[in-house]
């Protein structure tokens, strides 16, 4: 049994114009030690589908699933206080923006300590102490000196240290990393994707990496899941993925990378990503698929089997190298 | 095919209303708003028409009829629907004509504290950073002094009249718009369109009044109607002081400082004024809000 | 921080300047002879008004007339008032403490009701508790205040008769100018019923001034915590799985409060503009009437006294203001 | 379309005089300081020496801070250098000139959501640099002009009176492209144009980007942190780290044989899309310094594996062939101190 399993996640918008479907049936399994990367570029919904998970949607946002189970617990059937047991302790995530997503008006160690004391249940020294470990763990150098600082007194990297901090600090068992180092640095990225890897290895939780970046995933994850349009459309493991992708879009985003490309002009994706009043009937992608016909444009596809990549496709590609396992 | 160089034509564009549909869309989410909208123009239309559609002349004493009361009170009469006041005059008529000074205040404060704020806030955006601080360091010495009492002592000077409260109510008034409108322009300043048409060559005053300017209007329409509420309630309040508009003019404010001696004897003389006032400030700072939220991309829903 | 401190003052001095000019030019420069309308309708000889005119300096160069002016401020010297003879600054101190305690009631009176109600408004966005606390708040900050003032006269001492009408407190009570605060003064004093009756005489006027305040700040507070609440650190607290009421009552009203402060800074000069109204309605013996009084007398020294020693007040305001916001926003404390 | 190659791009191409030559060019700010407490200087850029040649691209690569962004300023005389010659097709671009080069150098921003007026038109946009720069141009020749570049830059007639609002980020970058060379420039600076897009778009623009230059044998100065794109795109790179170049040279020079550390660490950090590649990675310690205050001696060198102590004292100059490094201890010079520390 998995740590974390969706069946047919949706998730739909209340917007001016009409509900928007930003996550489409959407299903995922995570495990224990996995690093399971989810790519698509903007408008794939690939951060909706874990914020709702962590209960983070706004108001206007409409969450529906045949399954949402963590650890044993169905997550739509908790209570809210029953979720907020679970969220920021179990299950932990961090974000895009470091330099953002850290109160201003706290110091760090005030936001840490904060944590460790709400679902621990440490008195202050405690708190302390364990912080000072947890800066430690993350890398940053001066701990003690370092958590009486404000976030606006550090770099982004830094700060990106104090949210992976804090998110490890009641040792979860899932952590979700959306977009993690899109904003910083190569250098520093590098750093930041190292320590993400490192805590998998000696935790051993589960890492979810939601990110647009094909060099991160190829770099990083073990499993890949790619989505466009709120659907997910294929996943397969790292290797086969870039070896031999089964779905036309998967194929088409890594033929369109420069440092793939064998001549000076690049391979394109014509149009754009369908938005909210231009979704088509049948597959999504059909409208810029070089491989579509009439039936992709009519019917939309539904998963195939694991040994294509669980692609939503009626035509797969690369057929003859079927995943072995 | 000859001239295109790239074939991925991206043809879709995405299918959104226009800007001025899509103003009126949010605007219209406003059920205050569009409340306010509709009264305003109602104001509007009564101050344009005021001494046709009202029954009697507004200055005109009906010395036999002093204090009447309105028509649904006992001895109340349909020659006069709101009652007269203690010189005999016609409430209605009055409150109808009053609405003329009202909007008269608004439109010309306004327009004179908008247009000169917004010149020298664009200045201020613009200019070296000594002269920029001159602007707005004589800018704050105005905000030091609380508008009521510093148009109270304008006019203390000027002699008090309708219009030397105006004047004096939009030098008030001013410094809000100067601020803004830096503030706007400073913003806008630092995006990349500006040092594209500054790149493509544009001069000063054509990145000052075509590239910038209508990009910094937004909160300045929304500034333009929270003040014309203003300048309508301090105009009354200089008026209720003896500063403003001189009786016999059927201003609102002067109408309720002739009245309040009335003021647990006849009860409409003093609440009709002010009710007045109240509708029509109320009015427009409902449509003001809804304004803001249809002009603010912050609060839209996305 | 220091810097930040001194800046503050740095800029205060040139605005000082600045606002005593200004004070100075209006008596001095615009239209009107301030002799010619001390003299009134009996006119005078033109003997007496040269004597005058040599009495008062206005014979002499108009910066000369300015630097007198300027270093007479800062030795606490604005000259007499024409009506009184008494300096304008000893009748402004003697009559500031009115205004001071009203002014401090209205605005406590603002922002105990009106921050909660911001938060609240905030908390419940879109639904029924928001939308009328909004729509009463917005009439209160469409309301004219001489109206209002006059309506709750109607109905709390007109036809109820619980409030006075007008002054600080009873006539039957005497006691001694202690701090010049009527609610401290009469708890002093020991006598029976006079607090009782300083506080009846309070409460409408506190109402009148502390109306539109309220309406700002209860919108201001609204919609600092409702863009307060769409920041990532939010998210990030909603992450932590804190409790509703800690991310809203800690992380974002601790964040909102930063443009609240700038709001109830700015809403002083407002107060001192209603103070006006307010006092001449109730016939509160503050400096707000005191000008009004002056004003129509023509009494130029008080007027213009008045006015610089208001403006330096609302600096003063704004200035503390400036340091709190300094203090709460750690972005400025700690550089 | 596609004949060019990238392997040999010097004998391909015909070999033309730089357009335009910096030399020593050096940009500071003075910030902070007002009434209390002496101003800082940040040494945004200094000393940089390049040309740029008709039909070959430059790309300038670095993380935040190295002084991209105000070169890119400095080279679309926008602001002035504080030190340092700048010449454009052989006139030296002082302020006084600034007026008539205007039109040979023109600039394309990387957010596409920034750079276009949301109050124009598309078509006024377009033609706006030509109202400004040639106002004796008849209006229906101007209409011509623009209509004409919207169709090179691969949008279609009817986008001409839209709003810059209803279109992708992809096509707002064309839209911005266009603007750019309305004036037909000979210089395009290039200021991470790719970095806000998808990948998908991301690959078209940059195809129009080839296609542009070949036609019109422009110059590129390509800014950029993207090392992927850069390898794709460039003829000639300059690394740079806070402020100054540490080294310059052809683009397969600097990528299979980088001389400096930082060089070398840069691409080793970033990612590759291949998870077979298994490489290994170089771990840089400590963070990126502040430009406010750049360590003295080697900038690099507080983050160096190799630093030596005469590295933090003396500053390396730009040394080398055609291929040039500011190092005391270049990649695959015998001399190499300890090794860099793999992960």
């Amino acid at each position: 049994m998995s740590l974390l399993r969706l069946r047919n996640l949706s998730v739909e918008f209340a917007t001016t114009g009409g509900r928007f479907r930003a996550v489409d049936k959407v299903d995922l399994d995570v495990d224990r030690g996995d690093v399971l990367a989810i790519v698509g570029e903007s408008g794939s919904g690939k951060s909706v589908s874990m914020l709702a998970l962590m209960g983070l949607l706004p108001w206007t946002a409409k969450v529906t699933a045949d399954e949402m189970t963590f650890d044993g617990h169905d997550l739509s059937k908790l209570s809210a206080r029953g979720r907020r047991r679970i969220v920021g302790k179990d299950m932990a995530m961090i974000f895009q923006e470091p330099m953002s997503s850290l109160n201003p008006c706290f110091t760090v160690g005030f936001q840490i300590r904060e944590t460790l004391r709400i679902h621990l249940g440490m008195d202050r020294k405690a708190a302390q102490k364990r912080a000072v470990e947890l800066f430690d763990l993350v890398g940053i150098p001066d701990p003690e000196q370092r958590l009486k600082a404000f976030p606006h007194q550090m770099s982004g990297g830094m700060n990106q240290r104090v949210m992976i901090a804090m998110a490890i600090s009641c040792n979860p068992k899932l952590l979700i990393a959306d977009e993690p180092t899109t904003a910083l640095d190569v250098t520093i990225q590098a750093q930041i994707l190292d320590l993400l890897v490192k805590l998998r290895d000696e935790t051993g939780m589960g890492l979810v990496l939601i990110t647009h970046d094909m060099g991160v995933v190829a770099e990083t994850a073990q499993r890949v899941s790619v989505h466009y349009a709120g659907q997910k459309v294929e996943e397969q493991p790292v290797r086969p993925l870039f070896r031999a992708p089964h779905h036309p879009y998967t194929s088409a985003l890594l033929a369109a990378l420069p440092e793939r490309a064998t001549d000076k002009r690049l391979p394109t994706i014509p149009g754009v990503v369908p938005g909210q009043f231009d979704r088509p009937k049948g597959c999504l992608f059909s409208p810029r698929c070089k491989f579509a016909d009439d039936h992709c444009r009519k019917v939309p596809p539904e998963p195939r089997g694991a040994d294509l990549g669980l692609a939503r496709c009626h035509y797969p590609l690369n057929t003859d190298e079927r995943l072995a396992s | 095919m000859d001239h295109a160089l790239s074939e991925e034509v991206e043809t879709q564009v995405e299918k959104r209303p226009g800007r001025l549909r899509e103003f009126w869309f949010y605007f219209r989410e406003n059920r205050g708003a569009v409340f306010g909208f509709w009264v305003f123009v109602a104001f509007v239309f009564i101050a344009a028409t005021a001494p046709w559609i009202a029954p009697h002349d507004p200055t005109e004493q009906f010395r036999q009829y002093t204090l009447l009361p309105p028509v649904w009170q006992e001895g109340g009469s349909w020659t006069f629907p709101l009652g007269t006041d203690p010189l005999g005059r016609d409430m209605l008529s009055r409150l109808l004509n009053g609405a003329r000074y009202s909007f008269f205040v608004g439109i010309v404060v306004v327009v004179v504290a908008a247009s000169g704020g917004i010149l020298i806030g664009l200045l201020a955006g613009f200019s070296p950073k000594w002269l920029d601080a001159i602007i707005m360091r004589l800018m704050d010495i105005i905000l030091a002094f609380p508008s009521l009492l510093l148009a109270l002592v304008l006019v203390a000077i000027l002699g008090p009249s309708l219009i030397n409260a105006m004047i004096a109510i939009a030098i008030v008034l001013q410094p809000h718009y100067v601020r803004l409108t830096r503030a706007s322009v400073i913003g806008e300043l630092n995006k990349d369109y500006v040092t594209s048409a500054r790149v493509a060559g544009a001069g000063l005053w054509r990145l000052m009044f075509v590239t910038v300017l209508p990009n910094c209007l937004a909160p300045i329409i929304v500034q333009a109607a929270l003040s014309f509420s203003t300048a309508i309630l301090d105009a009354a309040a200089l008026g209720f002081l003896g500063m403003g508009a001189q009786p016999p003019t059927p201003e609102w404010g002067t109408m309720l400082a002739e009245a309040r001696e009335f003021i647990l004897r006849a009860w409409w003389v003093v609440t009709l004024p002010g009710l007045a006032i109240l509708i029509t400030v109320l009015a427009i700072n409902l449509m003001g809000d809804g304004l803001r939220d249809a002009l603010d991309p912050k609060l839209k829903r996305s | 921080m220091l810097r930040y401190v001194l800046s503050r003052f740095a800029t205060f001095v040139p605005t000082f300047i600045g606002v005593t000019l200004i004070s100075f030019a209006f008596i001095r420069v615009l239209p009107g002879d301030p002799i010619i309308v001390m003299a009134g309708e009996r006119g005078m000889t033109q003997e007496r008004y040269d004597e005058l005119v040599k009495q008062f300096g206005f014979d002499r160069p108009i910066f000369v007339q300015f630097w007198d002016y300027l270093t007479g401020v800062l030795q606490g010297d604005l000259g007499n008032s024409y009506v009184t003879k008494k300096p304008v600054w000893d009748e402004f101190f003697a009559l500031f403490p009115a205004t001071l305690e009203l002014s401090i009631c209205a605005m406590i009176f603002a922002v105990a009701l009106g921050l909660p109600a911001g938060v609240i408004a905030a908390m419940n966005r879109g639904k029924f508790f928001d939308r009328t606390l909004m729509s009463t708040a917005l009439v209160g900050y469409s309301m004219p205040i001489f109206w209002w003032a006059l309506l709750l006269i109607i109905v709390f001492s007109g036809n109820l008769g619980w409030t006075p009408v007008s002054g600080r407190i009873d006539l039957l009570y005497y006691f001694d100018n202690v701090t010049g605060f009527m609610l401290i003064d009469s708890l002093l004093s020991g006598q029976d019923g006079a607090f009782g009756s300083a506080v009846r005489h309070l409460i409408l006027p506190t109402i009148v001034l502390g109306t539109i305040p309220l309406a700002v700040i209860a919108r201001q507070t609204r919609s600092a915590m409702l863009e307060v609440l769409g920041e990532d650190y939010i998210r990030t607290a909603r992450a932590k799985g804190l409790p509703p009421g800690r991310i809203n009552g800690l992380h974002a009203l601790r964040n909102a409060l930063i443009p609240v402060i700038t709001v109830i800074g700015l809403s002083v000069g407002t107060l001192l503009a209603g103070a006006i109204l307010t006092e001449t309605i109730f016939s509160w013996p503050g400096i707000g009437k005191w000008m009004v009084d002056s004003i129509f007398r023509r009494d130029y020294p008080v007027v213009q006294g008045g006015l610089l020693l208001i403006a330096v007040m609302v600096m003063i305001v704004n200035l503390t203001v400036d340091l709190l916001y300094g203090l709460i926003n750690p972005k400025i404390r700690k550089r | 379309m596609s004949a060019v190659t990238t392997d040999a791009p010097n004998t391909t191409r015909p070999q033309a005089g730089p357009v335009v030559t910096a030399k020593g060019l050096t940009r500071h700010y003075e910030v902070g300081g007002g009434l209390f407490g002496k101003p800082k200087t940040v040494r945004a850029l200094s000393e940089l020496d390049f040309e740029l040649t008709p039909g070959r691209t430059l790309a300038v690569v670095g993380e935040s801070g190295c002084g991209k962004s105000t070169l890119a300023r400095v080279v679309t005389l926008i602001e002035e250098p504080t030190r340092g010659d700048l010449s454009i097709d052989g006139t030296k671009a002082t302020p006084d000139a600034w007026k008539s080069l205007r039109s040979k150098v023109q600039i394309v921003f990387q957010d596409p959501y920034g750079s276009l007026n949301p109050r124009q038109r598309i078509g006024q946009i377009l033609m706006e640099p030509l109202l400004i720069n040639r106002p004796q141009m008849p209006a229906a020749e101007r209409e011509e002009k623009a209509r004409e570049m919207l169709r090179l830059v691969g949008l279609r007639p009817e986008h001409f009176d839209r709003y810059p609002h209803m279109f992708s980020g992809g096509q707002r970058q064309r839209v911005a492209i266009g603007r750019a060379l309305m004036l037909e420039p000979e210089v395009l600076v290039l200021d991470e144009p790719v970095s806000a897009l998808d990948v998908s778009i991301q690959s078209s623009v940059l195809n129009l980007l080839i296609d542009l230059q070949e036609r019109m044998q422009l110059a590129y100065l390509f800014i950029s942190h993207d090392l992927s794109v850069v390898r794709h795109v460039a003829d000639d790179v300059t690394v740079m780290y806070l402020g100054r170049a540490v080294e310059t040279g052809p683009k397969d020079m600097i990528f299979d044989n980088p001389q400096h550390p930082y060089t070398k660490a840069l691409l080793s950090a970033t990612p590759r899309a291949d998870p077979e590649a298994g490489k290994e990675r170089i771990k840089l310690q400590g963070e990126l310094p502040s430009p406010l205050a750049v360590p003295p001696g080697c900038a690099f060198a507080p983050r160096c594996w190799k630093a030596q102590d005469k590295c933090r004292a003396a500053r390396p100059l730009l040394d080398g062939a055609t291929q040039k490094s500011a190092c005391f201890f270049p990649e695959g010079d015998g001399t190499a101190s300890p090794e860099a520390p793999k992960s």
